[in-house]
């Protein structure tokens, strides 16, 4: 079954403790996840070579998300998406291994960091390429406008590429012809490591990025990422206006990420590492990342849950346990998973 | 003699260029910052960001810019940040800058250059370590660069930005930084479309391209040590291509092994190919055989992508079918 | 038995067949059913029969993503040189997913585009730019010369279950010719002599595949045998045939609509070069447009392209025969 | 040679010389009112002849008619000067004519002719006349909006003050480049200004099919630019509204967008059957021809009357002629030229 741990509902109704627990729950694994990732840099040099994206910050955004689907919806991201495959329930042994290059990868080493699949559950992959998957994700929401059972397809993406072409073409089509498709546009305020501000003529004037939806005769919303009750209900209200035919939503997630845009590039010989964030290390604005660490979802909503009691101390200490556990397990399994045949690549060519 | 790298003489071609000539803007995504490969770095703080401009994601629009200040006095360098994503601005490179003087009877001239780098070697998958000069090399109108050391960076990088035509120079990414040293003096810029024998032998040719140099110099000297000497040539631009020299090492050696690192089908070994079987077919004393990768896509893992990219091993093999 | 359509029609007929056949099937595009009276429209419903607007990034990218989500999209691109404002979309997402996530995704998606010099469309709607795309591993193109070629290649594209690029000559659009009655698939990479000869063998891609054949019919008036070859699909290409063809002419001339530098008269040449080297008695010629962007006006524009003449004179060198007097 | 200046790599491209006579602009008076009908009756002319020149095969390739909407080439194009860029597209003569592009030469283009103003390379699609600042057509949708950013960004980094023009159908808007290349300008902050000629259909397809929105201009805001919709078929709101745009642009202002409603009365390209357009009420349109219409506000105004505008249509026509012999005078381009221009000398 696709999505097996979202829920049924196409209601936007309040989120259960049960349901609370399970959100801050896939929020740690994603974290402890891309930590895992980043340490191989140093811990197991050599390893990982390729270009890394880490979602660390958005885990309240991807999961807030990721919690307001309905079994049978889709999913197509960008190139940074580590985090939606395992709050759907992807194998992180499975997912750590592709990353690592493995045979025993999701996609045998064939793929990648940015290039992760699970179609079963209801993972459509992306794009390397700035915007490109998004018609993708439009295609895929026409397929579901045809099949009429039901199906929404959310298609994530970042501030920058919506300077890009396909963007615009995309979300006209997708309004002309009221397809059941949210776009959550998780404004990191970074393109790489020019400022939004640098880049995007709306912000440049202080508005919304939601602002563009305008463009479209769209909905457009703008939702505190950090925030992933708000998320999740934002999320509701656009699939729930998606699934009844009434049209597709810009949703501006403002979120921040922790880390880097990506991993350092050099030859190979040279050890990579992930630099410090933009905020620093091209700004020198050592406040706003400050600021930002001390905003940071995981322990904020942990925290929330805490003062609330809808989840004991205990507990919570419980769950960040067994994701480090599984996430130990992940690193062994994609550790001592084979190389793949140098040859294993010709097979897949050509469907 | 200086010590320097590919990268840092892209940096310092740029700067000279610059302060030569007003006209030379730069732009690109984080060009201001120096670019990933830092083969910007430094001009920023030097010329100013109304020089050097940071873009938006929009490779299609950059690019058509860079045409329309081309057509209107300005001499860009424009970063396309990887020739993977150089399909989002094709239509710009190729219907607005390869065909303006054409089709306005030779009133408009788009004297730009486009910066941007290829090659698998960073474990980048198949969506960031590609080869696609080939394409750019069907088109009319344009001239591909593809410059192997600092030396060839600060040898033909000047004549591009120089050139009243839409010049696209494809770096490669596993040479930014290569350790190289340069004549204090500084290197004197050359004419595009003329090769560079690396190697002077009388055995066989081996013609080949970027990083591949460096692979068939290597191939080159091990030869050698088994009493083959093999002459190597470097094209250096593969439009205008400089079909004299090779057919001339050709007629000389008989033989010929073309190594690129893109796919062999289809990739730019085919027209070297086909243009000297044409010229040199009296002469060949074996069937021209060509290096390239396989006909897939670019591995992750990297294993895989060892085996797929070619290399000096490859080349002897290659040397080794044609001298039979 | 046969009927006598056109080749558009052809394509047409394939399209509707297939989508009679498989309702995974869609078709929309650009300036295509627009008016409720259109036959697709009607006969297969708006969910399937779309037009959209002019958005190639777009469009081939929702192709893309139908395809992933289980569909056969057909999209029409009008225009070949319209391919270049989304050539990522064309070379770059749909043609790697298969790879990338070893097998666990195909995309099964045609894309239709125009091509060809034609009187007077000038520098940037004439381009026959199929060479450009016959290096992309993942991508398969086909470059029908006939009515029943078209026909046969647009049925197994559909049912290929990867990207196909489907280039249509605009000249050879209204061209009559023969398709056989019932379903009709032609296999990719299998291809077609389209006449026997022993002197001489001459390959020749789409449009081009005319030309060839009026070159080849006078050359038998004046005794020279010439052997036609249609590779039908330049990816993958059927070498194997030219090769055998090859060893009996021990001739080789490349005819192709486009310009000469890194053509796919180049990649045969090089491939036949290769591993043809010893049955080859002269130099493979390749009969090419120049490399030049192509001229509005009349004159300007036929010496540019390649014809009859031209194949002639190739073929007469080759064979060190003396140059007809014309 | 044909066409004016030729490419001057040394320089960098063919720029246009500076120093044409101001054209004027600004408030409409009688001499701007006679420019207008002047140059609205030599476009029309200019393609109802070019029509059976097309039939009889002396014009050939693709030739887009553009009858009907003359009041936005006239009213935007009259004002500029020669320094002042324009980017056209694929929809070009009356683009070209009100210019400043010889109607011989471009007719001579349009026969592929020698003395065409691209020497017989470029043709409809591709008009070319870097003297008068008409810097190109394009046939590709949406291909040319770059192009008019980059040339005023060129103007200002080089110290000219120069705004550019660029041309564009409804049909563009909903391109990616369009898009890219409007949020460039926005937070440039370049003197560009975008004009619409918003003729209800994509090449063959209605705007209803292309999008929910329902104004071109209405992109404007989102991408934080000024815009505004004029009747593009009252050549003097157009003058009007173009030429505060323009002040505001010479001015050094940033992007604006000026959308032209308007509707052209042939098929997309000629020949083009336009059965499609058979639901549409051409003659409500042809009631708001825009010649008639201002020769009715001038009589109001007291600008000229019906004499003088038959005179304006007599000339056209008398023009036109000569440009037809100009052109059927002038030979076939020599064939060896690709070669020659394929590539820019230094």
């Amino acid at each position: 079954m696709a999505n097996a741990n979202a829920t049924d509902g196409s209601a936007p109704e309040a989120l259960d403790p049960e349901r609370l627990v399970w959100m801050y729950t896939q929020m740690y694994r994603i974290r402890e996840f891309e930590e895992r990732v980043k340490s191989t840099f140093t811990e197991h040099p050599g390893i990982l070579r390729g270009h890394t994206h880490l979602a660390d910050g958005a885990e309240a955004s991807i999961v807030g998300s990721v919690a307001a689907l309905a079994p049978g919806d889709q999913i197509v991201t960008t190139y940074r998406c580590h985090g939606y495959p395992i709050a759907l329930g992807t194998d992180t042994k499975r997912m750590m291994a592709e990353i690592y290059g493995k045979e025993g990868g999701l996609c045998g080493g064939l793929g990648g960091s940015m290039h992760l699949y699970d179609v079963d559950r209801g993972f459509l992959g992306g794009s390397g390429i700035v915007a490109q998957a998004i018609p993708h994700a439009t295609g895929a929401a026409w397929a579901a406008q045809i099949r009429r059972q039901g199906q929404v397809v959310v298609c994530f993406f970042g501030d920058g590429a919506s300077k890009q072409g396909a963007f615009h073409e995309s979300l006209n089509i997708a309004s002309l012809w009221k397809l059941p498709i949210v776009y959550v546009m998780e404004n990191n305020r970074y393109q790489a490591s020019t400022r939004t501000d640098q880049e995007d003529a709306n912000a440049a004037s202080g508005e919304p990025l939601s602002t563009k939806a305008k463009a479209y005769s769209m909905e457009g919303v703008t939702v505190d990422g950090a925030d992933p009750v708000a998320v999740h209900a934002t999320l509701a209200d656009a699939l729930a206006r998606a699934r009844s035919g009434t049209g597709p939503t810009l949703v501006e997630s403002l979120v921040y990420r922790l880390s880097a845009h990506g991993n350092l590039i050099a030859p190979p010989g040279v050890p990579l590492n992930y630099p410090e964030h933009e905020a620093i290390a091209i700004f020198g604005n050592r406040d706003e990342y400050e600021a930002a660490l001390r905003g940071d979802p995981v322990p904020r909503f942990r925290h929330q849950l805490v003062t609330e009691g809808t989840l004991s101390a205990a507990d919570a200490d419980a769950i960040e346990q067994a994701a480090r556990e599984e996430i130990d397990e992940a690193q062994r399994f994609a550790l001592d998973s084979p190389w793949p045949a140098p040859d294993s690549g010709l097979a897949y060519v050509y469907a | 003699m200086t010590e320097t790298t590919y990268a840092a003489t892209i940096a310092a071609t740029l700067a000279a260029a610059m302060r030569a000539d007003e006209r030379v803007v730069v732009l690109g995504e984080d060009v201001a910052l120096g670019g990933p490969y830092l083969a910007t770095k430094g001009l920023a703080e030097e010329f100013g960001t109304a020089r050097v401009v940071n873009t938006p994601i929009s490779e299609a629009a950059i690019c058509g810019v860079a045409i329309g200040a081309a057509q209107s006095g300005l001499r860009p360098v424009v970063e396309v940040m990887f020739v993977d994503f150089i399909g989002l601005a094709l239509d710009q490179l190729v219907n607005g800058a390869a065909k303006a003087h054409f089709m306005s009877g030779g009133q408009l001239c788009v004297p730009m250059v486009l910066r941007t780098q290829g090659g698998a070697g960073q474990r980048g998958a198949a969506q960031h370590s590609q080869s696609l000069e080939s394409w750019l090399t069907h088109v009319p109108g344009l001239k591909v660069v593809v410059p192997a050391s600092a030396r060839e960076v600060a040898a033909l990088l000047p004549s591009a930005i120089a050139d009243p035509n839409p010049v696209v120079v494809v770096e490669s990414k596993t040479l930014y930084f290569r350790h190289e040293t340069l004549p204090d003096e500084g290197v004197s810029p050359e004419p595009l479309g003329h090769a560079r024998v690396v190697r002077r032998g009388d055995d066989v040719t081996i013609v080949a391209t970027s990083k591949m140099v460096h692979e068939a110099t290597e191939a080159a000297a091990r030869l050698s040590e088994h009493g083959v000497e093999a002459e190597v040539i470097d094209p250096r631009t593969l439009v205008p291509l400089d079909l004299p020299t090779i057919a001339a090492s050709v007629r000389r050696t008989g033989r010929l092994v073309i190594a690129h690192e893109a796919v062999e089908h289809g990739g730019f070994g085919a027209e070297i190919a086909a243009e000297v079987q044409e010229a040199c077919f009296y002469d060949l004393d074996a069937p021209i055989v060509r290096v390239g990768a396989p006909f897939t896509p670019v591995p992750l893992s990297p294993a895989l992508e060892d085996a797929y990219v070619p290399g000096t091993a490859e080349i002897l093999d290659g040397v080794r079918r044609v001298l039979g | 038995m046969s009927h006598v359509i056109p080749y558009i029609a052809a394509i047409q007929e394939a399209i509707r067949e297939e989508m009679e056949r498989d309702e995974r099937v869609l078709y929309f595009g650009q300036n295509m059913a627009t008016s409720p009276e259109d036959p697709f429209l009607k006969q297969f419903g708006p969910d399937r029969v779309r037009v959209t607007p002019i958005s190639e990034t777009a469009e081939i990218g929702m192709a893309t993503g139908a395809a992933v989500a289980g569909y056969r999209p057909v999209v029409e691109l009008y225009m070949a040189e319209f391919l270049l404002v989304a050539t990522d979309q064309v070379v770059n997402e749909g043609t790697r997913f298969h790879f990338m996530s070893k097998g666990a995704v195909s995309v099964p998606m045609v894309m239709v585009a125009g091509y060809g010099f034609t009187a007077g469309w000038a520098g940037q709607h004439t381009g026959s730019i199929y060479g450009m795309f016959m290096g992309v591993p993942g991508l398969k193109v086909a470059l029908p010369s006939t009515p029943a070629d078209a026909k046969g290649l647009m049925t197994t594209a559909i049912r290929d279950d990867n990207p196909v690029l489907f280039f249509q000559n605009y000249l050879l659009l209204l061209e009559e010719g023969e398709v056989p009655d019932g379903e009709h698939a032609v296999p990719f990479g299998v291809a077609d002599v389209k006449r026997s000869g022993s002197d001489l063998t001459l390959v020749a891609t789409g449009y081009a595949v005319h030309t060839a054949l009026g070159a080849a019919e006078s050359l038998a008036r004046r005794g020279v045998s010439v052997e036609v070859i249609d590779p039908r699909t330049i990816a993958p290409l059927d070498v194997d045939t030219i090769l055998s063809s090859v060893a009996r002419t021990g001739h080789l001339v490349l005819v192709d609509q486009a310009t000469r530098h890194s053509s796919v008269a180049a990649v045969i040449a090089a491939e036949v070069a290769e591993l043809g080297f010893s049955s080859l008695e002269a130099p493979i010629s390749m009969v090419t447009a120049l490399d030049s962007s192509i001229a509005y006006s009349k004159p300007v524009e036929e010496f540019v392209l390649p014809d009859e003449h031209k194949v002639v004179r190739a073929v007469e060198a080759s064979l060190g025969l003396a140059p007809a007097s014309s | 040679m044909a066409g004016g200046g030729t490419g001057d790599p040394g320089g960098g491209a063919g720029d246009p010389g500076g120093g044409a006579e101001d054209p004027g602009g600004g408030a409409l008076d009688a001499a701007a009112a006679e420019r207008l009908l002047a140059t609205m009756w030599r476009i029309r002319a200019f393609e109802e002849r070019l029509e059976p020149l097309k039939r009889s095969s002396m014009v050939h390739g693709l030739t887009h008619l553009s009858i009907g909407q003359e009041a936005v080439a006239a009213g935007v194009c009259t004002q500029l000067r020669d320094d002042e860029p324009v980017y056209s597209n694929h929809r070009a003569n009356g683009h070209a004519l009100a210019k400043g592009v010889d109607m011989g030469k471009l007719l001579a283009e349009l026969m592929g002719r020698a003395d065409g103003c691209c020497r017989g390379l470029g043709g409809s699609m591709h008009v070319v006349d870097v003297a008068h600042g008409f810097l190109g057509a394009t046939g590709v949708v949406g291909g040319n909006l770059p192009f008019a950013v980059g040339s005023a960004l060129a103007s200002r980094l080089l110290g000219r003050a120069r705004p550019a023009v660029v041309f564009f159908g409804d049909g563009a808007a909903q391109t990616g480049i369009f898009a890219e290349t409007v949020n460039l300008a926005s937070l440039w902050q370049v003197p560009v200004v975008f004009v619409c000629e918003n003729n209800g259909f994509a090449e063959f397809t209605p705007r209803s099919a292309h999008t929910r929105v329902e104004r071109v201009s209405d992109l404007a805001a989102p991408f934080c630019v000024a815009a505004r919709t004029v009747d593009g078929n009252d050549v003097v709101e157009v003058h009007g509204a173009f030429a505060d745009a323009l002040s505001q642009a010479r001015a050094g202002s940033g992007p604006y967008l000026l959308e032209c409603l308007t509707h052209r009365l042939s098929g997309h390209y000629v020949g083009d059957p336009g059965g499609y357009r058979a639901a549409l009420e051409d003659e409500a349109w042809r009631a708001r021809d825009p010649i008639a219409r201002l020769v009715r506000q001038a009589a109001a105004a007291g600008w000229f009357d019906a004499e003088h505008a038959r005179a304006a249509e007599a000339a056209a026509r008398d023009e036109v002629e000569a440009a037809v012999a100009f052109a059927l005078g002038s030979p076939f381009p020599d064939p060896s030229i690709p070669a020659e221009l394929t590539y820019a000398r230094s």
